[in-house]
């Protein structure tokens, strides 16, 4: 084919124009091998630059396109739509990156003219070559899976589920819920998290299109998107939950009493056990780390009292397979523990506590029926100190993020504190306060202005017990004094880090996570709940730390990816992959050992080694490419002939 | 065995309880601790500007020491000498052309390469001796006794050269508890006493030796045990300060954890230079 | 100034967000008259004067509590050291040597003397 | 018309090729029935003036072998290209450069040093190297200058063909022969050899793991070799991924492993380069993860003489060529 090119050369408004002199990069392409066509337009990406673009196209006969402009993850697939609405095919149609590689980083307009140049030569190189290409289109199973079973996995599911789809909820703990569960009040309404949460919670375990499983985990992983296989394991719970009717009798003759996580240890639970009263499903598991039977192999009480019959002891763990079209991660978070923070007394003062155990002394489930008593002798605490930015916002120490969540949930302790004790005084030690969701300033100000909390704007260095009070030495930098608060209880608004088991999970997903160990989103404007691995979504804290309202919009929206998938009839595939050359490929498997998409196998053929792509799964990432030994591996488009050319159209 | 043994100054004047203490109790674990030959004052204080090389060369050269009589580490008692000593060392080998200048300044000594490694007593009796072994040679029951360890800052900090946790340091503990007494949980045990300004702003340290030694009594402490001798100064001697502004504030002895150790290893207290301590720990001497 | 003091302490004084963790522990903050974290923001906002003259350098005992804590990891004992540097090497002692006490230099012991003289004097 | 007429010369290499010609055997008796040798230094009585006399394109095909180090070597590939329609590269060495192009790790001063002065072995107190030019009792006498760099012969003349190994096995020889005889002739510029790597006719092949992964290196000598099992999986250093098949599989036969004497395929512009990138795509892959820095350093340092170990026949045809300064 002959190449007839044309160039389009975007002045990005000033973006590209005030660094790169476009006049001249014009001039300096159209003398250019295959350039039939070359002009510039200050916004290509807007509606008459796009017609410009298709009218040149039909007038000059191009029959290839590069758009000198911004960055192709940017507009590649506009200006490829583009094009293919006047018949061209949308993969003869190439970004030149001008901005991010060029005018966005250097100075000099003349060096960086130059260089724009060389980046559009060597486009156009690589354009002449490139093959007209097809979409690869998948198959697609409708059912979705949903990882976590905390607000944005109950939400996500039921989003999926009311839609007509089926989804697999797996959720590690024996019950759903997660952390809003233990939760007395939200802010800014003070809405009784139980009264909005556990409805939810009953709707997912009642629902016909969601296949529960608790007390599970995902095991493996294989497949590709709209293709997944996922292995899951059941973890033994040693109670037939078909047989148990949740009559609690095992659970009140339990001898073994161990601290509730549900509680965050302020009580305790029994070795057999449901975390909480309402606990979806409501069935006891028995926690095999601490059953006196596990331990000693003696007692079988629960056994005995078990008129259903229905403890068993030989129970194993079980594994299912499910297929499924898509996955939405939704794993939570932790607290960062006390522990870490040694000036905070790391853990050793009973009444230092985190802001969930706070909840629990808040919640009128809690172990104190919602009295706020302090848990080293049961008093009710005269003043109380609530700390922000525990481990937070220090990249020295602990963790350099904002924890998104203390600044709210600390003035909502303040003031449901006041609440309870009304003659009580809170006092809020905070650095900035970050209340920027709706109605939250307004309930800060509610909180200074109605409920009197005190706020002192200064970070607390080092609490310490003495006389059954704790000492706290801080500062009020706004007045400049030095203070030695002497309080009852102190709440500390702890960091908030991803839940421990993403890590492994995400290697099983092959997902990213960032430095601080949360997910990745594939773009942090324009692609915010998926990953770079298609067909794997993500919801709430696993991704960052986030409040409710946030947890469940971004759960709803990934519920909404997958559903877009789900409304179509297959999936396309960038058909960019890579290709094999059966006569030159000896089968020596290094190209498999490479895939980071497990994309690549080896067949036998005639007795012989040959190794395939499965189109669907290859990204086109060039791995196996670079690593073949043999050069039998090849990627449309990116061919080594189009990279040399491109090379020396740089060098030239 | 043998180990090299830098003293500096405070040591060999006010502090010669402190030595004397070391020395008996190191002999009755079987380690002799050998004086450094020709060894001069390591500056106290660790000079932390980033062009001030001329400071280090104090610190530098008492290592040079170790190395020309054959040692590879050395052993202080002194919290301010080891973190002196400490911090060049660790300053030393971090930066490589500071090190050439000091090297080519010190004309006369050999090339010191930054191999000499700097020990507190502490680490040594965790490390080498053992806690168990110490506790082994124990004769005399103190478990009478409740004592607050207090490690001040320059055991603790920077971290670049702390023997311990800066916020929950432990190690005194474990030795006290080789020894078979009883330790107060002590908040104040890793809080500045004030140090030099005891000569130019007493006031701050009397407010801080009032601070720490009332704490240390209302958590019901009989004795504070340190390893610093200024920290055992203004902790010590400036309580009659403290008692002439506060005539409630009752005083608190303040000894080397060398003196406690020897009182339970069966030292003769009259070994252990308890005359130098101003206010005398009663509890321990009438054994 | 400020250049000058980052120079010598190797400190990143902009890293400072004011939370004022330093002056919370700080041993010797009642005898300040201007406060650690205040130290660092008269730098951050241009007014070095504030800091040449303040009492709290000379007060700071280098007891690295504060180095220790910094959320944003820097050294304020360091900073504080290149501040009463810029003065000292201006030849301007902070203590008069001749009007300490006979008591004084008697009684206490020779690291605080030597100490004394290293922090204070030029 | 006569028959055609064959050259064959030697430039810098062992001796084997040459000798592998020998090696058809009886085969070699139907050769020179069809041909004439006109020129065969090693065993026949022919001089470099008997050449000098040819007409231009009077020699059908020479056969050269060794690769380019002396000038004279360049002279005699230049006059052999003059009068031969077809130029043969005879073997890795005239291929890639083979193992004397290894050379190039140094520069000719070094390598003099070496050789005529501190080999062990060496008494030479005056310390005398080779000159060019020595005069003695009135005469002069000469030798080749000895160049810095190694060459290629294609990187000297143009090459029509290439018969790759060392040596080229039989019957590439009286395969490549017979095709020029029957005047069958390929595309220029192509290696008379398949154009798929080794582990495609490998007969340890199938033995592969699903997921090739080194765990540990292993030099030949430090294990006993599973005789069935893809050298690779039991962490052998084998370029057989990297390398040309057609060789026969004689050292795979005799327990060895490849070493990539064919050299690469067509699509692979640098055979040691390509060998390095996949020998780090599969060494402590499986453990990835769990590999410290020194760790990964200690398991790369088990190569021993990485670049001799992938580039032991193709430095003076690597992007690179030489050592740089």
């Amino acid at each position: 084919m002959e190449p007839r090119i044309g160039v389009f050369v975007c002045h990005c408004g000033i973006n590209i124009a005030s660094t790169v002199d476009v006049k001249r990069v014009v001039e300096a392409i159209k003398g250019y091998p295959g350039v039939v066509h070359a002009e510039d337009y200050v916004y290509m990406c807007s509606d008459p630059g796009q017609e410009l673009i298709r009218s040149r196209i039909k007038e000059k006969k191009l029959n290839g396109v590069v758009v000198a402009a911004c960055s192709p993850t940017l507009h590649e697939a506009t200006f490829r739509n583009t094009v293919s609405q006047v018949g061209l095919n949308p993969y003869r149609c190439e970004i030149a990156n001008i901005r991010e590689h060029c005018s966005w980083i250097h100075t000099d307009r003349d060096k960086a003219t130059e260089k724009a140049i060389k980046i559009v030569k060597s486009i156009v190189e690589k354009v002449k070559l490139n093959d007209e290409l097809l979409p690869i289109s998948i198959p697609i199973t409708k059912r979705a899976l949903v990882i976590g079973g905390g607000i944005a996995g109950i939400q996500a599911a039921l989003d999926i589920a009311n839609a007509g789809y089926e989804v697999i909820l797996v959720e590690k703990n024996p019950s759903i819920g997660g952390h809003m569960a233990q939760l007395s009040e939200t802010f800014p309404t003070l809405d009784c998290a139980q009264c909005i949460l556990t409805p939810k919670m009953v709707e997912v375990g009642q629902h016909p299109n969601i296949k529960l499983y608790n007390y599970a985990e995902v095991e493996d992983l294989s497949g590709y998107v709209g293709n997944f296989k996922v292995k899951i394991r059941l973890k033994a719970s040693y109670v037939d939950w078909s047989k148990c009717v949740g009559c609690g009798v095992c659970m009140e003759k339990c001898p073994t009493k161990v601290p509730s996580e549900f509680e965050m240890g302020l009580t305790t639970r029994k070795a057999i056990y449901v975390p909480f009263p309402q606990a979806v499903p409501n069935k006891p598991v028995i926690d095999r780390e601490n059953c006196l039977y596990f331990k000693t192999g003696k007692c079988r009480i629960c056994e005995k009292v078990c008129t259903f019959g229905a403890i068993k002891f030989d129970e194993q763990d079980e594994f299912v397979e499910e297929e499924v079209g898509a996955i939405i991660v939704a794993t939570g978070y932790e607290l960062y523990p006390i522990e870490k923070i040694g000036e905070y007394g790391g853990g050793k003062y009973k009444d230092v506590i985190n802001g969930l155990q706070f909840e629990r002394l808040l919640s009128a489930s809690g172990p104190t029926g919602g009295g706020v008593q302090r848990p080293s002798d049961r008093k009710v605490p005269k003043r109380v100190a609530f700390v922000s930015c525990v481990g937070s916002r220090d990249p020295e120490l602990h963790k350099p993020y904002c924890s998104k969540v203390c600044c709210m949930y600390l003035t909502k302790h303040a003031m449901l504190y006041k609440h309870r004790v009304p003659d009580g005084e809170p006092i809020v030690f905070y650095i900035d306060i970050r209340s920027d969701g709706k109605g939250y300033e307004e309930f800060v100000q509610r909180a200074q202005e109605e409920e009197h909390v005190t706020y002192i704007r200064g970070k607390v260095s080092k609490i310490y017990e003495d006389n059954g009070e704790l000492v706290l030495l801080a500062v009020d930098t706004l007045t400049g004094e030095p203070l030695e608060v002497r309080v009852d209880m102190v709440v500390l608004g702890m960091a908030i880090v991803p839940s421990p088991a993403v890590y492994e999970l995400a290697k099983k997903l092959k997902i990213q996570i960032d430095a601080n160990g949360f997910l990745t989103e594939a773009h942090p404007k324009l692609r915010p709940v998926e990953t770079l691995t298609p067909g794997i979504f993500l919801a709430g804290c696993a991704h960052a730390p986030k409040d409710i309202p946030d947890t469940v919009a971004q759960a709803s929206a990934a519920a909404s990816k997958v559903l877009e998938m789900f409304s179509q009839k297959e999936l396309q595939h960038d058909p960019m992959v890579a290709t094999v050359d059966e006569d030159r490929c000896s089968g020596c498997g290094v190209c498999v050992t490479l895939c980071p998409y497990g994309a690549r196998e080896i067949e036998v053929k005639d007795g012989k080694r040959v190794a395939k792509v499965n189109e669907a799964k290859c990204e086109g990432c060039g791995s196996c490419i670079a690593g073949c030994p043999a050069g039998a591996c090849q990627q449309r488009n990116l061919k080594d002939e189009q990279l040399v050319n491109m090379v020396k159209a740089v060098l030239e | 065995m043998k180990i090299f043994y830098y003293p500096g100054c405070t040591l060999k004047t006010q502090a010669r309880n402190f030595e004397c203490s070391a020395m008996e109790v190191m002999k009755l674990l079987g380690y002799e601790l050998v004086e450094l030959n020709r060894w001069n004052c390591c500056g106290t204080v660790y000079s932390l500007a980033s062009d001030d090389l001329i400071h280090k060369v104090a610190p530098i050269r008492n290592l040079v020491r170790v190395k020309e009589q054959g040692g590879d580490k050395v052993v202080t008692l002194c919290a301010m000498c080891y973190n002196t000593l400490k911090q060049a060392n660790v300053f030393f080998n971090s930066d490589q052309e500071a090190r050439d200048k000091i090297n080519s300044f010190m004309d006369t000594e050999i090339d010191y390469e930054g191999d000499v490694e700097v020990l507190h007593l502490l680490t040594v009796l965790r490390d080498e001796v053992g806690f168990d072994n110490i506790s082994k040679k124990v004769v005399r029951k103190l478990n009478h006794i409740k004592v607050a360890p207090y490690y001040g800052c320059l055991l603790l900090r920077p971290s670049t050269v702390a023997i311990d946790d800066a916020e929950n340091p432990s190690i005194m503990e474990e030795l006290l508890h080789a020894l078979g007494v009883e330790t107060i949980d002590f908040p104040y045990r890793n809080e500045c006493c004030g140090t030099y300004n005891t000569v130019s702003a007493v006031d701050l340290v009397i407010d801080r030796t009032y601070r720490i030694v009332g704490l240390a009594r209302n958590l019901g402490a009989d004795v504070i045990v340190t390893s610093c001798p200024l920290c055992q100064f203004n902790l010590e001697v400036r309580q009659k300060d403290v008692k002439e502004r506060f005539p409630e504030f009752e005083q608190l002895p303040v000894i080397y954890f060398t003196q406690l150790m020897g009182v339970a290893l069966g030292v003769p207290t009259e070994r252990l230079g308890f005359e130098l301590n101003h206010i005398k720990p009663k509890v321990l001497m009438e054994l | 100034m400020i250049n000058k003091v980052i120079e010598l302490s190797e400190q990143n004084l902009y890293a400072c967000y004011q939370c004022g963790k330093c002056s919370a522990g700080c041993p010797s903050v009642k005898l300040m008259d201007i406060m650690p974290n205040q130290v660092i923001r008269y730098l951050q906002i241009g007014k070095p004067d504030k800091v040449l003259q303040c009492k709290t350098i000379w007060i700071c005992a280098s007891c690295y509590t504060c180095s220790v804590r910094c959320p944003r990891g820097i050294d304020l004992t360091r900073v504080m050291e290149a501040i009463r540097l810029i003065q000292l090497r201006k030849n301007i002692d902070y203590i008069k040597v001749r009007e300490i006490s006979e008591d004084v230099l008697v009684s206490v012991p020779q690291i605080a003397l030597v100490a004394e003289f290293r922090k204070h004097t030029a | 018309m006569g028959k055609p007429k064959f050259a064959f010369y030697w430039c810098a290499s062992c001796g084997g090729c040459e000798e592998t010609v020998l090696d058809l055997n009886e085969k070699i008796l139907e050769v020179v029935d069809k041909v004439d040798i006109v020129f065969w230094p090693v065993a026949l009585d022919f001089k470099r003036k008997d050449i000098e006399v040819m007409k231009e394109g009077e020699i059908d095909v020479a056969f050269i072998n060794g690769a380019i180090r002396t000038s004279e070597q360049e002279e005699m590939a230049k006059l052999l290209r003059e009068k031969a329609k077809l130029v043969v590269a005879f073997g890795a060495c005239a291929q890639l450069g083979g193992i004397p192009g290894l050379a190039n790790f140094w520069v000719r001063s070094d390598i003099f040093d070496r050789i005529y002065k501190k080999v062990p072995t060496v008494a030479n107190p005056e310390g005398v190297v080779p000159q060019q030019v020595v005069e003695m009792d009135g005469y002069k006498l000469t030798l080749p200058e000895f160049y810095d760099t190694v060459k290629t012969l294609d990187q000297t003349i143009p090459v029509d063909y290439y018969l790759p190994g060392c040596p080229p096995p039989p019957d590439l020889i009286m395969n490549a022969i017979e095709t020029i005889l029957k005047g069958e002739l390929p595309e220029k510029g192509t290696v008379l050899a398949p154009d798929k790597a080794l582990c495609d006719t490998c007969p340890r092949n199938e033995t592969k793991p699903e997921k090739l992964s080194i765990k540990d290196i292993k030099r030949p000598h430090e294990v006993i070799i599973d005789p069935e099992k893809c050298f690779l999986a039991q962490g052998i250093i084998c370029l057989g991924p990297v390398t040309r098949s057609g060789c026969g599989e004689r050292c795979i036969n005799a327990n060895m492993p490849c070493r990539g004497c064919m050299g690469p395929t067509s699509e692979v512009r640098d055979q040691g380069a390509k060998a390095v990138s996949f020998i780090a795509s599969i060494l402590g892959v499986e453990d990835e993860e769990k590999l410290s820095e020194e760790e990964v350093q200690k398991l790369i340092d088990k190569i021993v003489d990485p670049a001799g170990t992938f580039y032991r026949f193709s430095l003076p045809a690597s992007l690179l060529r030489r050592r740089r300064k």
